[in-house]
Protein backbone atom coordinates (compact mmCIF):
# COMPACT_ATOMS: atom_id res chain seq x y z
CA UNK A 1 0.00 0.00 0.00
CA UNK A 2 0.65 3.53 -0.53
CA UNK A 3 0.95 6.07 2.68
CA UNK A 4 1.10 9.50 2.12
CA UNK A 5 2.24 12.37 4.50
CA UNK A 6 1.66 16.22 3.75
CA UNK A 7 2.64 19.36 5.85
CA UNK A 8 3.98 19.50 9.33
CA UNK A 9 3.66 15.35 9.12
CA UNK A 10 5.90 15.32 6.15
CA UNK A 11 8.24 17.52 7.65
CA UNK A 12 8.30 16.01 11.03
CA UNK A 13 8.97 12.71 9.52
CA UNK A 14 11.08 13.55 6.83
CA UNK A 15 9.48 11.75 4.41
CA UNK A 16 6.13 12.29 2.24
CA UNK A 17 5.58 8.79 1.08
CA UNK A 18 6.13 5.44 2.36
CA UNK A 19 5.51 1.84 0.21
CA UNK A 20 4.64 -0.96 2.23
CA UNK A 21 2.50 -4.12 2.85
CA UNK A 22 -0.80 -3.35 5.10
CA UNK A 23 1.00 -4.98 7.81
CA UNK A 24 -1.01 -8.30 9.49
CA UNK A 25 -3.48 -7.29 12.20
CA UNK A 26 -4.46 -3.86 10.81
CA UNK A 27 -8.01 -3.17 9.18
CA UNK A 28 -8.98 0.48 9.56
CA UNK A 29 -6.68 3.50 8.96
CA UNK A 30 -6.93 3.93 12.59
CA UNK A 31 -5.11 0.68 13.11
CA UNK A 32 -2.44 1.75 10.88
CA UNK A 33 -1.89 4.83 12.65
CA UNK A 34 -1.53 3.13 15.79
CA UNK A 35 0.76 0.69 14.16
CA UNK A 36 3.36 3.41 12.32
CA UNK A 37 3.85 4.78 15.80
CA UNK A 38 5.22 1.77 16.75
CA UNK A 39 8.46 2.70 14.53
CA UNK A 40 9.94 5.02 16.43
CA UNK A 41 9.95 7.65 18.82
CA UNK A 42 10.05 10.24 15.91
CA UNK A 43 6.85 8.59 14.65
CA UNK A 44 5.29 8.13 18.06
CA UNK A 45 5.81 12.26 18.93
CA UNK A 46 4.47 13.18 14.89
CA UNK A 47 1.44 10.36 14.44
CA UNK A 48 0.27 10.50 18.58
CA UNK A 49 -1.38 14.31 18.89
CA UNK A 50 -4.61 12.94 18.22
CA UNK A 51 -4.70 15.69 15.96
CA UNK A 52 -4.01 13.64 12.47
CA UNK A 53 -6.64 13.80 9.70
CA UNK A 54 -7.17 10.60 6.90
CA UNK A 55 -8.21 10.29 3.70
CA UNK A 56 -8.79 6.95 1.86
CA UNK A 57 -8.17 7.61 -2.37
CA UNK A 58 -8.11 10.47 -2.05
CA UNK A 59 -11.61 11.30 0.36
CA UNK A 60 -11.33 12.62 3.59
CA UNK A 61 -12.45 9.50 6.31
CA UNK A 62 -12.76 8.75 9.92
CA UNK A 63 -10.52 6.17 11.85
CA UNK A 64 -12.88 3.94 11.63
CA UNK A 65 -12.49 3.50 7.78
CA UNK A 66 -11.20 0.34 6.80
CA UNK A 67 -7.90 -0.38 4.59
CA UNK A 68 -7.00 -2.49 2.08
CA UNK A 69 -3.57 -3.03 0.56
CA UNK A 70 -4.37 -1.49 -2.81
CA UNK A 71 -5.64 1.64 -1.30
CA UNK A 72 -3.80 5.31 -1.96
CA UNK A 73 -3.96 6.38 2.29
CA UNK A 74 -2.97 9.84 3.55
CA UNK A 75 -2.04 11.31 6.89
CA UNK A 76 -1.75 14.72 7.73
CA UNK A 77 -2.41 17.78 10.15
CA UNK A 78 -5.61 19.43 10.17
CA UNK A 79 -5.98 21.76 6.52
CA UNK A 80 -5.25 25.22 6.51
CA UNK A 81 -5.52 26.90 2.89
CA UNK A 82 -7.69 29.56 1.88
CA UNK B 1 -21.28 25.07 -15.02
CA UNK B 2 -18.05 24.01 -12.32
CA UNK B 3 -14.54 25.29 -12.87
CA UNK B 4 -11.63 24.07 -10.99
CA UNK B 5 -7.97 24.88 -11.15
CA UNK B 6 -5.61 24.50 -8.54
CA UNK B 7 -2.33 26.72 -9.83
CA UNK B 8 0.86 27.99 -9.18
CA UNK B 9 0.70 30.97 -11.16
CA UNK B 10 -1.56 34.35 -10.55
CA UNK B 11 -5.43 35.01 -11.80
CA UNK B 12 -6.82 37.98 -13.13
CA UNK B 13 -10.37 38.06 -10.56
CA UNK B 14 -11.53 40.72 -13.26
CA UNK B 15 -10.99 38.01 -16.10
CA UNK B 16 -12.71 35.50 -13.83
CA UNK B 17 -15.57 37.71 -13.42
CA UNK B 18 -16.13 38.44 -17.04
CA UNK B 19 -15.97 34.45 -17.03
CA UNK B 20 -18.91 34.64 -14.77
CA UNK B 21 -20.77 36.57 -16.79
CA UNK B 22 -20.52 34.31 -19.80
CA UNK B 23 -23.24 32.11 -17.88
CA UNK B 24 -25.42 34.70 -19.68
CA UNK B 25 -26.00 33.24 -23.13
CA UNK B 26 -28.20 35.25 -25.83
CA UNK B 27 -31.83 34.90 -25.22
CA UNK B 28 -31.04 33.68 -21.96
CA UNK B 29 -30.03 36.22 -19.73
CA UNK B 30 -30.65 34.57 -15.84
CA UNK B 31 -28.03 35.62 -13.92
CA UNK B 32 -29.09 38.05 -11.21
CA UNK B 33 -26.17 38.19 -8.97
CA UNK B 34 -22.59 37.36 -8.73
CA UNK B 35 -20.88 36.89 -5.55
CA UNK B 36 -16.81 36.77 -5.19
CA UNK B 37 -14.61 35.78 -2.65
CA UNK B 38 -10.42 36.15 -2.89
CA UNK B 39 -8.46 35.56 -0.26
CA UNK B 40 -4.98 37.13 -0.30
CA UNK B 41 -1.71 37.00 1.60
CA UNK B 42 -1.70 39.15 5.20
CA UNK B 43 1.35 40.62 6.39
CA UNK B 44 2.15 39.92 10.28
CA UNK B 45 2.78 43.14 11.89
CA UNK B 46 4.54 41.37 14.95
CA UNK B 47 6.43 38.75 12.44
CA UNK B 48 6.89 40.31 9.09
CA UNK B 49 6.42 37.19 6.46
CA UNK B 50 9.09 36.96 3.06
CA UNK B 51 6.53 34.27 1.43
CA UNK B 52 3.50 32.01 2.55
CA UNK B 53 4.12 28.01 1.30
CA UNK B 54 0.81 26.57 -0.07
CA UNK B 55 1.45 22.89 -0.22
CA UNK B 56 -1.18 20.39 -0.80
CA UNK B 57 -2.19 16.96 -2.39
CA UNK B 58 -2.35 16.61 -5.79
CA UNK B 59 -5.29 14.77 -6.95
CA UNK B 60 -7.27 14.82 -3.95
CA UNK B 61 -7.29 19.08 -3.73
CA UNK B 62 -9.13 19.42 -7.60
CA UNK B 63 -11.64 16.27 -5.90
CA UNK B 64 -12.16 17.92 -3.00
CA UNK B 65 -13.07 21.15 -4.51
CA UNK B 66 -15.22 19.65 -7.26
CA UNK B 67 -17.12 17.89 -4.34
CA UNK B 68 -17.76 21.05 -2.22
CA UNK B 69 -18.94 22.98 -5.72
CA UNK B 70 -21.13 20.01 -6.29
CA UNK B 71 -22.71 20.11 -2.96
CA UNK B 72 -23.43 23.90 -3.72
CA UNK B 73 -25.06 23.60 -6.41
CA UNK B 74 -27.39 20.78 -4.67
CA UNK B 75 -27.98 23.21 -2.14
CA UNK B 76 -28.54 26.28 -4.15
CA UNK B 77 -30.02 27.08 -7.49
CA UNK B 78 -26.56 28.60 -8.89
CA UNK B 79 -25.64 28.84 -12.37
CA UNK B 80 -21.92 29.04 -12.65
CA UNK B 81 -19.17 28.07 -9.69
CA UNK B 82 -15.30 29.21 -10.46
CA UNK B 83 -12.32 28.39 -8.04
CA UNK B 84 -8.77 28.80 -7.98
CA UNK B 85 -6.41 28.10 -5.60
CA UNK B 86 -3.05 29.02 -5.67
CA UNK B 87 -0.01 26.49 -4.37
CA UNK B 88 4.03 27.64 -4.43
CA UNK B 89 5.13 30.46 -2.29
CA UNK B 90 3.22 33.78 -2.01
CA UNK B 91 4.74 37.48 -1.14
CA UNK B 92 2.12 39.50 0.82
CA UNK B 93 -0.51 41.11 -0.74
CA UNK B 94 -0.67 37.90 -3.03
CA UNK B 95 -3.94 36.48 -3.78
CA UNK B 96 -4.18 33.01 -2.98
CA UNK B 97 -7.88 32.14 -3.62
CA UNK B 98 -10.88 33.14 -5.75
CA UNK B 99 -14.24 31.51 -5.21
CA UNK B 100 -16.97 33.17 -7.74
CA UNK B 101 -20.98 32.33 -8.27
CA UNK B 102 -23.30 32.99 -10.11
CA UNK B 103 -27.11 32.69 -9.51
CA UNK B 104 -30.59 34.31 -11.08
CA UNK B 105 -30.89 35.31 -7.51
CA UNK B 106 -28.62 36.99 -4.75
CA UNK B 107 -29.04 34.78 -1.73
CA UNK B 108 -28.14 31.85 -3.25
CA UNK B 109 -24.83 33.71 -4.63
CA UNK B 110 -23.87 34.70 -1.03
CA UNK B 111 -24.71 31.34 0.72
CA UNK B 112 -23.01 29.39 -2.30
CA UNK B 113 -19.81 31.64 -2.26
CA UNK B 114 -19.43 31.57 1.53
CA UNK B 115 -20.20 27.93 2.02
CA UNK B 116 -17.59 27.02 -0.37
CA UNK B 117 -14.84 29.61 1.60
CA UNK B 118 -15.58 27.36 4.69
CA UNK B 119 -16.03 24.16 4.08
CA UNK B 120 -12.61 24.56 1.51
CA UNK B 121 -11.39 25.71 4.51
CA UNK B 122 -11.43 22.53 6.66
CA UNK B 123 -11.69 20.09 3.70
CA UNK B 124 -9.57 20.92 1.04
CA UNK B 125 -5.69 19.56 1.48
CA UNK B 126 -3.94 22.46 1.44
CA UNK B 127 -1.62 23.47 4.21
CA UNK B 128 0.18 26.81 4.73
CA UNK B 129 3.79 27.44 6.30
CA UNK B 130 4.83 30.99 7.14
CA UNK B 131 8.75 31.74 5.98
CA UNK B 132 9.78 34.56 8.23
CA UNK B 133 12.64 37.29 6.98
CA UNK B 134 13.88 36.44 10.30
CA UNK B 135 14.49 33.01 8.91
CA UNK B 136 12.08 31.03 10.82
CA UNK B 137 9.14 28.57 8.91
CA UNK B 138 5.87 28.10 11.09
CA UNK B 139 3.35 25.84 9.68
CA UNK B 140 -0.06 27.79 10.22
CA UNK B 141 -2.54 26.41 12.58
CA UNK B 142 -5.93 25.35 11.82
CA UNK B 143 -8.25 27.91 13.42
CA UNK B 144 -11.35 26.29 15.92
CA UNK B 145 -13.19 29.53 14.20
CA UNK B 146 -13.28 27.99 11.10
CA UNK B 147 -14.07 24.38 12.04
CA UNK B 148 -17.28 25.99 13.64
CA UNK B 149 -18.23 28.34 10.88
CA UNK B 150 -17.78 24.56 8.34
CA UNK B 151 -20.38 23.20 11.18
CA UNK B 152 -23.20 25.82 10.92
CA UNK B 153 -23.87 24.34 7.32
CA UNK B 154 -25.13 21.49 9.12
CA UNK B 155 -27.94 22.93 10.96
CA UNK B 156 -29.32 24.66 7.97
CA UNK B 157 -30.24 21.80 5.73
CA UNK C 1 -12.57 54.17 2.92
CA UNK C 2 -15.93 54.41 1.97
CA UNK C 3 -16.55 55.44 -1.99
CA UNK C 4 -20.06 55.96 -2.85
CA UNK C 5 -21.21 56.31 -6.33
CA UNK C 6 -24.47 56.87 -8.04
CA UNK C 7 -23.92 56.98 -11.74
CA UNK C 8 -25.69 56.03 -15.41
CA UNK C 9 -22.52 54.97 -16.97
CA UNK C 10 -21.43 51.15 -16.49
CA UNK C 11 -18.67 50.39 -14.39
CA UNK C 12 -15.75 47.61 -14.45
CA UNK C 13 -15.84 45.32 -12.00
CA UNK C 14 -12.01 43.94 -12.32
CA UNK C 15 -11.04 47.79 -12.01
CA UNK C 16 -13.32 48.38 -8.88
CA UNK C 17 -11.85 45.09 -7.56
CA UNK C 18 -8.11 46.48 -8.34
CA UNK C 19 -9.22 50.02 -6.06
CA UNK C 20 -9.71 47.89 -3.15
CA UNK C 21 -6.59 46.08 -3.77
CA UNK C 22 -4.94 49.30 -3.17
CA UNK C 23 -6.08 49.70 0.47
CA UNK C 24 -2.87 47.70 1.00
CA UNK C 25 -0.41 50.46 0.61
CA UNK C 26 3.80 49.73 1.30
CA UNK C 27 4.70 47.94 4.53
CA UNK C 28 1.11 47.92 5.19
CA UNK C 29 -0.20 44.50 3.60
CA UNK C 30 -3.60 43.85 5.73
CA UNK C 31 -6.24 42.89 3.35
CA UNK C 32 -6.73 39.43 4.37
CA UNK C 33 -10.18 39.25 2.10
CA UNK C 34 -12.16 40.96 -0.53
CA UNK C 35 -15.88 39.65 -1.01
CA UNK C 36 -17.90 41.55 -4.19
CA UNK C 37 -21.34 41.20 -5.12
CA UNK C 38 -22.79 42.14 -8.37
CA UNK C 39 -26.58 43.18 -9.21
CA UNK C 40 -27.78 42.12 -12.75
CA UNK C 41 -30.67 42.86 -14.80
CA UNK C 42 -32.27 39.50 -15.60
CA UNK C 43 -34.38 38.76 -18.40
CA UNK C 44 -38.17 37.78 -17.98
CA UNK C 45 -38.85 34.05 -19.62
CA UNK C 46 -42.71 34.81 -19.77
CA UNK C 47 -42.59 38.34 -20.44
CA UNK C 48 -39.20 39.75 -22.30
CA UNK C 49 -37.73 42.71 -21.34
CA UNK C 50 -36.94 45.86 -23.32
CA UNK C 51 -35.29 47.41 -20.15
CA UNK C 52 -35.22 48.05 -16.69
CA UNK C 53 -35.46 51.74 -15.82
CA UNK C 54 -34.00 53.05 -12.26
CA UNK C 55 -35.32 55.79 -10.51
CA UNK C 56 -33.87 57.22 -7.97
CA UNK C 57 -34.32 60.58 -5.53
CA UNK C 58 -31.11 62.78 -5.89
CA UNK C 59 -28.80 63.61 -2.77
CA UNK C 60 -30.93 60.77 -0.34
CA UNK C 61 -29.86 57.94 -2.29
CA UNK C 62 -25.70 59.03 -1.77
CA UNK C 63 -26.65 59.73 2.02
CA UNK C 64 -28.62 56.53 2.21
CA UNK C 65 -25.73 54.71 1.19
CA UNK C 66 -23.29 56.42 2.97
CA UNK C 67 -25.01 55.85 6.04
CA UNK C 68 -25.12 52.12 5.44
CA UNK C 69 -21.56 52.07 4.95
CA UNK C 70 -20.81 53.61 7.94
CA UNK C 71 -22.67 50.78 9.93
CA UNK C 72 -21.08 48.59 8.27
CA UNK C 73 -17.96 49.66 9.03
CA UNK C 74 -19.12 49.92 12.72
CA UNK C 75 -20.31 46.38 12.75
CA UNK C 76 -17.30 44.94 11.12
CA UNK C 77 -13.42 45.84 11.19
CA UNK C 78 -13.86 46.35 7.43
CA UNK C 79 -10.67 48.09 5.73
CA UNK C 80 -12.25 49.59 2.63
CA UNK C 81 -16.18 50.15 1.03
CA UNK C 82 -17.30 50.43 -2.50
CA UNK C 83 -20.48 51.07 -3.66
CA UNK C 84 -21.55 51.76 -7.11
CA UNK C 85 -25.39 52.13 -8.14
CA UNK C 86 -26.62 52.80 -11.92
CA UNK C 87 -29.52 54.82 -12.87
CA UNK C 88 -31.39 54.94 -16.04
CA UNK C 89 -32.02 53.01 -18.68
CA UNK C 90 -30.50 49.39 -18.23
CA UNK C 91 -30.86 46.08 -20.99
CA UNK C 92 -30.30 42.50 -19.50
CA UNK C 93 -27.14 41.54 -18.77
CA UNK C 94 -25.98 44.88 -17.81
CA UNK C 95 -24.72 45.55 -14.29
CA UNK C 96 -26.84 47.36 -11.87
CA UNK C 97 -24.78 47.50 -8.30
CA UNK C 98 -21.11 47.08 -6.91
CA UNK C 99 -20.90 46.53 -3.27
CA UNK C 100 -17.24 45.12 -2.74
CA UNK C 101 -15.82 45.33 0.92
CA UNK C 102 -12.16 44.41 1.99
CA UNK C 103 -11.03 43.23 5.41
CA UNK C 104 -8.30 41.58 7.23
CA UNK C 105 -11.01 38.91 7.89
CA UNK C 106 -13.12 36.97 5.79
CA UNK C 107 -16.12 36.70 8.24
CA UNK C 108 -16.25 40.80 8.36
CA UNK C 109 -15.65 40.81 4.26
CA UNK C 110 -18.95 38.31 3.51
CA UNK C 111 -21.20 39.87 6.61
CA UNK C 112 -20.23 43.86 5.77
CA UNK C 113 -21.10 43.04 1.89
CA UNK C 114 -24.18 40.56 2.63
CA UNK C 115 -25.24 43.76 4.99
CA UNK C 116 -24.85 46.41 2.53
CA UNK C 117 -26.80 44.22 0.23
CA UNK C 118 -29.61 43.81 2.01
CA UNK C 119 -30.02 47.35 4.10
CA UNK C 120 -29.45 48.92 0.29
CA UNK C 121 -32.17 46.81 -0.89
CA UNK C 122 -34.65 48.12 1.41
CA UNK C 123 -33.65 51.64 2.15
CA UNK C 124 -31.63 53.08 -0.70
CA UNK C 125 -34.31 55.49 -2.41
CA UNK C 126 -34.32 53.49 -5.79
CA UNK C 127 -37.00 52.05 -7.96
CA UNK C 128 -37.42 49.67 -10.94
CA UNK C 129 -39.82 49.98 -13.63
CA UNK C 130 -40.06 47.43 -16.44
CA UNK C 131 -39.83 48.78 -20.03
CA UNK C 132 -41.37 45.06 -21.69
CA UNK C 133 -40.74 44.15 -25.21
CA UNK C 134 -44.84 44.48 -25.75
CA UNK C 135 -44.89 48.13 -24.75
CA UNK C 136 -46.23 46.94 -21.41
CA UNK C 137 -44.75 49.13 -18.23
CA UNK C 138 -44.62 47.72 -14.59
CA UNK C 139 -43.78 49.19 -11.56
CA UNK C 140 -41.54 46.32 -9.69
CA UNK C 141 -43.05 45.18 -6.13
CA UNK C 142 -40.93 45.30 -2.79
CA UNK C 143 -40.29 41.51 -1.87
CA UNK C 144 -41.14 40.53 1.62
CA UNK C 145 -38.19 38.20 1.49
CA UNK C 146 -36.07 41.12 1.30
CA UNK C 147 -37.59 42.90 4.28
CA UNK C 148 -36.88 39.67 6.31
CA UNK C 149 -33.48 39.44 5.34
CA UNK C 150 -32.98 43.19 6.05
CA UNK C 151 -34.90 42.37 9.45
CA UNK C 152 -32.63 39.62 10.33
CA UNK C 153 -29.54 42.43 10.65
CA UNK C 154 -31.16 43.46 13.82
CA UNK C 155 -31.39 40.04 15.91
CA UNK C 156 -27.58 39.62 15.58
CA UNK C 157 -26.11 42.96 17.21
CA UNK D 1 -42.30 73.05 2.43
CA UNK D 2 -41.37 71.22 -0.51
CA UNK D 3 -43.20 67.89 -0.95
CA UNK D 4 -41.50 65.34 -3.64
CA UNK D 5 -42.64 62.32 -5.27
CA UNK D 6 -41.11 59.13 -6.85
CA UNK D 7 -41.95 55.80 -8.62
CA UNK D 8 -45.36 54.61 -9.15
CA UNK D 9 -46.19 57.28 -7.08
CA UNK D 10 -45.17 59.87 -9.20
CA UNK D 11 -46.39 58.82 -12.05
CA UNK D 12 -49.84 58.29 -10.34
CA UNK D 13 -50.09 61.44 -8.90
CA UNK D 14 -48.61 63.16 -12.66
CA UNK D 15 -46.23 65.41 -10.19
CA UNK D 16 -42.78 65.01 -8.84
CA UNK D 17 -42.57 67.74 -6.32
CA UNK D 18 -44.96 70.05 -4.95
CA UNK D 19 -44.10 73.16 -3.01
CA UNK D 20 -46.94 74.62 -0.70
CA UNK D 21 -47.17 76.42 2.89
CA UNK D 22 -47.56 74.08 5.60
CA UNK D 23 -51.27 73.10 5.80
CA UNK D 24 -52.82 74.39 9.19
CA UNK D 25 -53.06 71.70 11.73
CA UNK D 26 -50.73 69.37 9.69
CA UNK D 27 -47.64 68.58 12.38
CA UNK D 28 -46.35 65.13 11.11
CA UNK D 29 -45.48 63.69 8.10
CA UNK D 30 -48.33 61.04 8.81
CA UNK D 31 -51.19 64.10 9.19
CA UNK D 32 -49.67 65.40 6.14
CA UNK D 33 -50.62 61.99 3.92
CA UNK D 34 -54.02 62.21 5.38
CA UNK D 35 -54.52 65.77 4.37
CA UNK D 36 -53.16 65.12 0.76
CA UNK D 37 -55.62 62.72 0.49
CA UNK D 38 -58.34 65.21 0.69
CA UNK D 39 -57.05 66.90 -2.56
CA UNK D 40 -59.21 64.39 -4.73
CA UNK D 41 -60.07 61.04 -5.75
CA UNK D 42 -56.74 60.43 -7.65
CA UNK D 43 -54.75 61.43 -4.41
CA UNK D 44 -56.73 59.21 -2.17
CA UNK D 45 -56.23 56.07 -4.48
CA UNK D 46 -52.36 56.65 -4.89
CA UNK D 47 -51.54 57.93 -1.24
CA UNK D 48 -54.30 55.81 0.76
CA UNK D 49 -52.82 51.98 0.11
CA UNK D 50 -51.12 52.24 3.39
CA UNK D 51 -47.82 51.62 1.70
CA UNK D 52 -45.69 54.63 1.36
CA UNK D 53 -43.30 55.69 2.93
CA UNK D 54 -41.53 59.25 4.45
CA UNK D 55 -38.54 61.28 4.42
CA UNK D 56 -37.63 63.82 5.95
CA UNK D 57 -34.64 65.92 5.02
CA UNK D 58 -33.43 62.90 3.34
CA UNK D 59 -33.61 60.29 5.83
CA UNK D 60 -36.06 57.69 6.16
CA UNK D 61 -38.99 58.05 9.10
CA UNK D 62 -41.65 57.01 10.58
CA UNK D 63 -45.51 58.65 10.64
CA UNK D 64 -45.16 60.58 13.46
CA UNK D 65 -41.87 62.60 12.54
CA UNK D 66 -42.76 66.08 13.17
CA UNK D 67 -42.93 68.53 10.22
CA UNK D 68 -42.26 71.81 9.55
CA UNK D 69 -42.45 74.29 6.71
CA UNK D 70 -38.92 74.69 5.97
CA UNK D 71 -37.82 70.86 5.46
CA UNK D 72 -38.05 68.91 2.30
CA UNK D 73 -40.64 66.13 2.81
CA UNK D 74 -40.40 62.69 0.03
CA UNK D 75 -43.04 60.17 -0.17
CA UNK D 76 -42.69 56.97 -2.19
CA UNK D 77 -43.97 53.69 -2.58
CA UNK D 78 -41.35 50.68 -0.76
CA UNK D 79 -37.65 50.78 -2.15
CA UNK D 80 -36.68 48.24 -5.39
CA UNK D 81 -33.43 48.48 -6.24
CA UNK D 82 -30.21 46.99 -6.07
Amino acid sequence: MKVLFFGSLREQLGTGELNAALPDGVETIGQLLAKLQTQGDEWKLALGTGNVLFAVNQDMVDENTAINDSDEVALFPPVTGG
Amino acid sequence: MISISVQEKDFDTGEEYRELQKGNTGANTHIGGIAIFTGQVRDLPDKPLKFMRLEHYPGMTEKSLQHTAEQATERWPVIDIRIIHRIGDLTPGEQIVFVGVSSAHREAAFAACEFIMDILKTSAPFWKKEQHLNGDGDWVDAKNTDQQRAERWQDSD
